[in-house]
């Protein structure tokens, strides 16, 4: 239908990442060659990142059902209610590819898209957590990503106003060439004011909103599912900037014209802009829409209906509007000072036409763009399971105290300090709880009530085994909700993983999920949204297997949260849980004897229920004085992150005669946490235990100004303080790590 | 040497800072101004006689910090 | 006592400024967007809140200073009324003349959110009557633009007139040059125009008012404020 | 018309920007850089022909938002 559009080549398909097979079904569903406009909108919906073509078949099988589940995956954003007629809407999504090539802005647009993924449903964003991984320190581009990257988070939640209070950093060689930035948005919003992107009614205006669009990120959505060679600097002109002020107009906008009832249905522009917007509003109401892109708002001239239809140009919306208050819709969008402009409209046909300078360049049946979407069962093979590794078979320190000050001192577990002080984690004034604890607390409206959030992975027990990888990131965040006093809701889950294609990855991938399933289920803590991020490799070496988890838990009375600093002394300091010593992939065996092996601690999920629900009643009843949960590094570790946020040092018995010390006090088996109560109280709280299956063990007494182990020179709080303080700051000062 | 090293963003950017002073102009009554972008100057004394080195050095300057290639170009100029 | 808050695209501490008001005040402020050009009758405080106002592109408050309503809070200014900028509110204020000097970006280059400490230079002035003249008090941050700067002449004019009202301090109150956050001339965190009526400040009080969320430090400024209305009316 | 407005910071006012740059290029390894003062540059299109007037009009932009002259100098050209 169209003279000036390039003809169709077999190169051109392979330019829009479109298999053979893949183009071949695209000709038999329309019955015909498709436009290069079409080809290119096919290429949006096709690829991985928006039809999860891989994924798909295994998402399916995740747990996503429970009494307090308002929407599950499929939307925007998961829903969860917390009572009193309120919802938590939340989500996470990766900006990995982008935030490599150009990590400010990368970043930057990866919270802005999550924001407005949470907005778009109605709700008003209260906190953003992100988890991050990078390279090597010492790889060249290390540090420049990690700043990058942080000011870019932190340029644009400060601007916009969220708190971003919580998230992880993690560094590790497989991530050189391909960092992860997932990015994880939580909104508030009355039950009864919902709002979904699916169309309703013939006729109806499809409103244009926000930013104008530019050329920026034309075909993003398919680099995010390419995967980088040493080329990859040369993919760089499709780098999105992101505009904070808009978003934050944006967002008031959107809030004040849903209050006033303007709107049937909305969709952010996300990944391939207009083109999945549109076609997800039409196929979800089981109507056609038709687009007149002379109308779009354009920022340059002579842009193309190609790259109108793929720009991702940043804070833009398209709704469907009450015809009879489009006036009023648009009178409100003017006042902040956002373009609006009525670009199609809804229609009973079911295909989705675009007109472009009186000629119609697109004309799809709107349905098979989506759900014709190719599927694949793509060929796996397990990872097998590895031998796991007896605390005989790893070398115990010189001293332990050498070992603690090192661990403290290594990039994973040093503290994030200079990450989260460039994040305002306190605006809208309800942080309850700051970064550097077990879970963020953000207070819901004046409260009593409050909201538990944490981000979890250990790529490295994925790796080794993704069933127990999977399931100990659920368990993980699970286990920080419950260290802060929170019953855990629900999770979002983003899913980093290198090419499907290869049948190993593949089976990571599944195998994680089917972890993540059986978790999810087993503690009742259904996944209600998400995002899959695959081809994160470079040069045919993919990334540590990475499901980041993203839990939210709900807390009743701010008044009863726990934190992990000592309080008193002379206080009883227990463990709660069950401990073998396991250190096959712990950090011990990695930072101190520079091997990564064995299987990871496996998960009892039965046992960490228990455990848990013990935990959370001694926080519930006052008897617990701080709580902290037991991850990487091992009890000593966690004993340590204790005393530092308390300045209060601690005398502690020896190990058991049957585990060897520093499999004792490094090694990461889970289901444990260590928790503080009086003196008085210590022998009632064992007794407790008893009666509830689980299993408790004094480990000392706090006290004085350093930790105290049997035979090992007193480790100084403030000693230890320096070194976690110390890392990070004199390495992004560039310092060699 | 005193040089100039100018950085603006390329051509199809998104200039949300110039957009902004755009707005602003128009407010304070300022017309006829049609479009603004914004970009860097960076005032630098080199200590280098020779023009061609002095001229090198900053170019690395530029392509290694000064400007962000991705998306900016840059301009270097020896004032002398 | 009649508290208005002023809005511009891209404020984004109003709602936090609004709590503390009515938490120690027990004033419910009004909400005043930048696009009016009066003064709800009867304001007897005009807060500039924190946040981005339009995008804090261009410069930090740059843009702001020359919105229609900034006529009317000068006017208010000229009459004695009092004015307190936080923040964003604080760059608007310098920028739109109100306050002598300027703000530049962050010694360290970086935003940085964190709780700082300030000695409370004077409690004779509208805004501190709420605390003592040295008092250490613990208010948060959260900018990247708050490194005070003014000329040797506005700078000893402000210590000469005692205009300073906060600085950025150890615990002890000592003035450490590592407890200067930002690293602003002189550690100022605060000051005060001539007839010390309007003030700007960088840390952000209104963030420290309930127990709760763990401080109550900024309540004296507010508790301060409305006790000197209090006092006038 | 096209025309360039370049901000740049009052001589003896400290330029935080500039020191830090300087000591990033000096752990980059590009040395001989005596000192950096980082400005700004505005490149604006005006509707206007006449070559003083614009000049005039955008030294009314410049006095009134461009420049901080609390702190900051300004040039303006007009590139025809
Ligand atoms: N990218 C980040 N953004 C914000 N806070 C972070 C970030 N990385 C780490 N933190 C904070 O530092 C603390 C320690 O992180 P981590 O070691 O991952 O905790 P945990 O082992 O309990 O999951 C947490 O409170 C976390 O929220
Ligand atoms: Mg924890």
């Amino acid at each position: 239908m169209i003279s000036k559009e390039p003809p169709i080549t077999p190169e051109l398909v392979a330019e829009h990442g479109l298999k053979p097979d893949e183009y071949q079904r695209i000709r038999d569903l329309i019955g015909r060659e498709p436009t290069f406009t079409e080809l290119g909108i096919f290429s949006a919906m096709w690829n991985e990142h928006c039809s999860y073509k891989s994924s798909k078949v295994h998402l399916r099988t995740l747990h996503t059902q429970a009494p307090w589940v308002i929407q599950g995956p499929g939307e925007n954003a998961g829903i969860v209610s917390i009572g009193d007629g309120l919802a938590v809407v939340f989500k996470m999504e990766s900006h990995n590819h982008p935030s490599y090539i150009e990590p400010y802005q990368g970043a930057a647009t990866g919270i802005g898209g999550i924001l407005r993924d949470v907005f778009t449903m109605g709700a008003r964003p209260i906190a953003c957590l992100n988890a991050l991984s990078f390279g090597d320190p010492s790889h060249p581009k290390t540090r420049h990503l990690v700043a990058g990257v942080v000011a870019g988070i932190g340029g644009y939640g400060n601007s916009f106003g969220v708190p971003t209070v919580g998230g992880q950093v993690r560094f590790h060689t497989r991530y050189d060439g391909n960092c992860l930035v997932n990015a994880m948005a939580v909104g508030l919003i009355e039950v009864s004011k919902i709002f979904y992107a699916k169309a309703v009614g013939v006729g109806n205006p499809v409103v244009y909103l926000g930013s104008k669009t530019g050329r920026d990120g034309i075909h993003g959505a398919t680099m995010a599912s390419a995967e980088f060679g040493d080329d990859a600097e040369e993919k760089r002109p499709t780098v999105q900037v992101g505009d904070p002020f808009a978003e934050k107009l944006l967002l008031e906008a959107c809030l004040e014209i849903m209050a006033k009832d303007c709107v049937i249905a909305i969709q952010d522009m996300g990944a391939a802009g207009l083109t999945c917007s549109a076609v997800e509003m039409g196929a979800k109401g089981d109507l056609g829409i038709t687009l007149d892109l002379d109308k779009v708002p354009c920022r340059e001239p002579g842009m193309t209906a190609y790259e109108m239809m793929l720009s991702e140009s940043q804070e833009r919306m398209l709704m469907v509007l009450r015809p009879e208050k489009e006036a009023e819709a648009e009178a409100i969008f003017r006042k902040w000072g956002l373009d609006f402009a009525v670009v199609g409209e809804t229609t009973p046909t079911k295909r989705f036409v675009v007109r472009h300078r009186g000629e119609v360049v697109a004309d799809l049946p709107i349905k098979e763009l989506g759900d014709e979407a190719p599927v694949y069962h793509r060929p796996y093979v397990e990872t097998p399971r590895p031998v796991p590794l007896l605390a005989s078979e790893v070398q115990a320190p010189v001293t332990l105290a050498d070992a603690l000050e090192k661990l403290l001192a290594s990039p994973d577990l040093c503290s994030k300090r200079w990450v989260y002080e460039q994040y305002d984690h306190l605006i809208l004034g309800n942080t309850v709880q700051r970064p550097g604890g077990d879970a963020a607390v953000v207070r819901i409206n004046e409260g009593p009530k409050a909201l538990a959030l944490t981000t979890d992975v250990t790529p490295r027990y994925c790796e080794a085994d993704p069933f127990e990888g999977g399931k100990q990131a659920v368990a993980e965040a699970w286990r920080n909700l419950v260290a802060v006093g929170a019953r855990p809701l629900a999770v979002t889950d983003n899913l980093n993983f290198g090419s499907p294609e290869r049948p190993e990855t593949m089976g990571q991938l599944v195998g994680c999920i089917r972890g993540i399933g059986e978790a999810c289920r087993k503690l009742d803590f259904p996944v209600v949204s998400g995002n899959v991020s695959l081809y994160n490799e470079t040069n045919g070496r993919p990334i540590l297997p990475t499901p980041t988890i993203g839990g939210v838990g709900l807390i009743d009375d701010v008044a009863l949260v726990a934190t992990l600093a000592f309080k008193a002394e002379g206080e009883a300091i227990l463990l709660v849980g069950e401990t073998q010593g396991w250190l096959g992939q712990s950090l011990y065996l990695r930072e101190i004897c520079g091997r990564e092996e064995g299987a990871p601690p496996p998960v009892d999920l039965a046992l960490e229920r228990r455990a848990g629900e013990f935990v959370r009643e001694l926080i519930h009843d006052r008897v617990a004085t701080a709580v902290h949960d037991v991850s990487d590094g091992g009890l000593l570790v966690a004993i340590a992150e204790m005393a530092m946020a308390s300045g209060l040092g601690a005398r502690l018995y020896g190990a058991p005669v049957m585990i060897p010390p520093h499999a004792f006090w490094f090694g990461e088996d889970q289901a444990r946490y260590v928790v503080t109560v009086p003196q008085g109280e210590a022998e009632a709280v064992i007794a407790r235990a008893r009666g509830a299956g689980v299993t408790v063990r004094r480990l000392g007494v706090t006290g004085g100004d350093a930790l105290q182990l049997p035979g090992e020179r007193p480790m100084l709080v403030q000693v230890l303080t320096e070194r976690f303080e110390s890392w990070l700051p004199a390495y992004m000062a560039g310092h060699a790590p | 040497m005193k040089a100039r090293v100018t950085v603006t963003l390329k051509a199809g950017i998104l200039d949300p800072q110039g957009k902004a002073i755009e707005g602003a102009l128009r407010s304070l009554g300022i017309t006829g101004i049609a479009s603004v972008r914004q970009g860097k100057v960076f005032d630098i004394e080199v200590e280098e006689s020779d023009r061609a080195a002095a001229e090198a050095r900053l170019k690395e300057a530029a392509d290694k910090l000064l400007a962000n290639t991705v998306i900016e170009n840059y301009r270097v100029e020896v004032l002398g | 006592m009649r508290a208005s808050i002023i809005v511009f695209p891209g404020s984004n501490r109003e709602r936090d400024a609004a709590r503390a008001l009515r938490l120690v005040c027990g004033c419910e402020p009004h909400m005043v967007w930048h696009a009016d050009t009066s003064l709800p009758p009867g304001t007897d405080l005009v807060v500039l809140p924190g946040g981005f106002s339009y995008g804090d592109y261009l410069r930090c408050g740059a843009i702001a200073a020359r919105a229609p309503i900034m006529d009317a809070v000068r006017a208010h200014a000229a009459a004695g009324g009092l004015v307190l900028g936080i923040c964003n509110g604080f760059q608007i204020l310098c920028e739109a003349g109100l306050l002598p000097g300027a703000l530049m970006r962050n010694a360290q280059l970086r935003f940085t959110c964190k709780d700082v400490y300030l000695r409370v230079e004077r409690s004779d002035t509208p805004f501190t009557r709420g605390y003592n003249a040295g008092q250490v008090i613990r208010i948060p941050v959260a900018h990247g633009e708050g490194n005070y700067v003014a000329d040797g002449e506005t700078l000893a004019r402000l210590e000469g007139d005692g205009r300073i009202v906060f600085r950025y301090c150890a615990p002890d109150g000592s003035l450490d040059p590592k407890a200067n956050v930002n690293g602003s001339l002189a550690a100022i965190a605060g000051i005060v125009n001539e007839r010390r009526n309007v003030l700007g400040l960088m840390p952000h009080p209104e963030n420290h008012v309930e127990a709760a969320l763990g401080c109550t430090d900024g309540r004296g400024l507010f508790a301060g404020i409305a006790e000197h209305l209090a006092a006038a009316a």
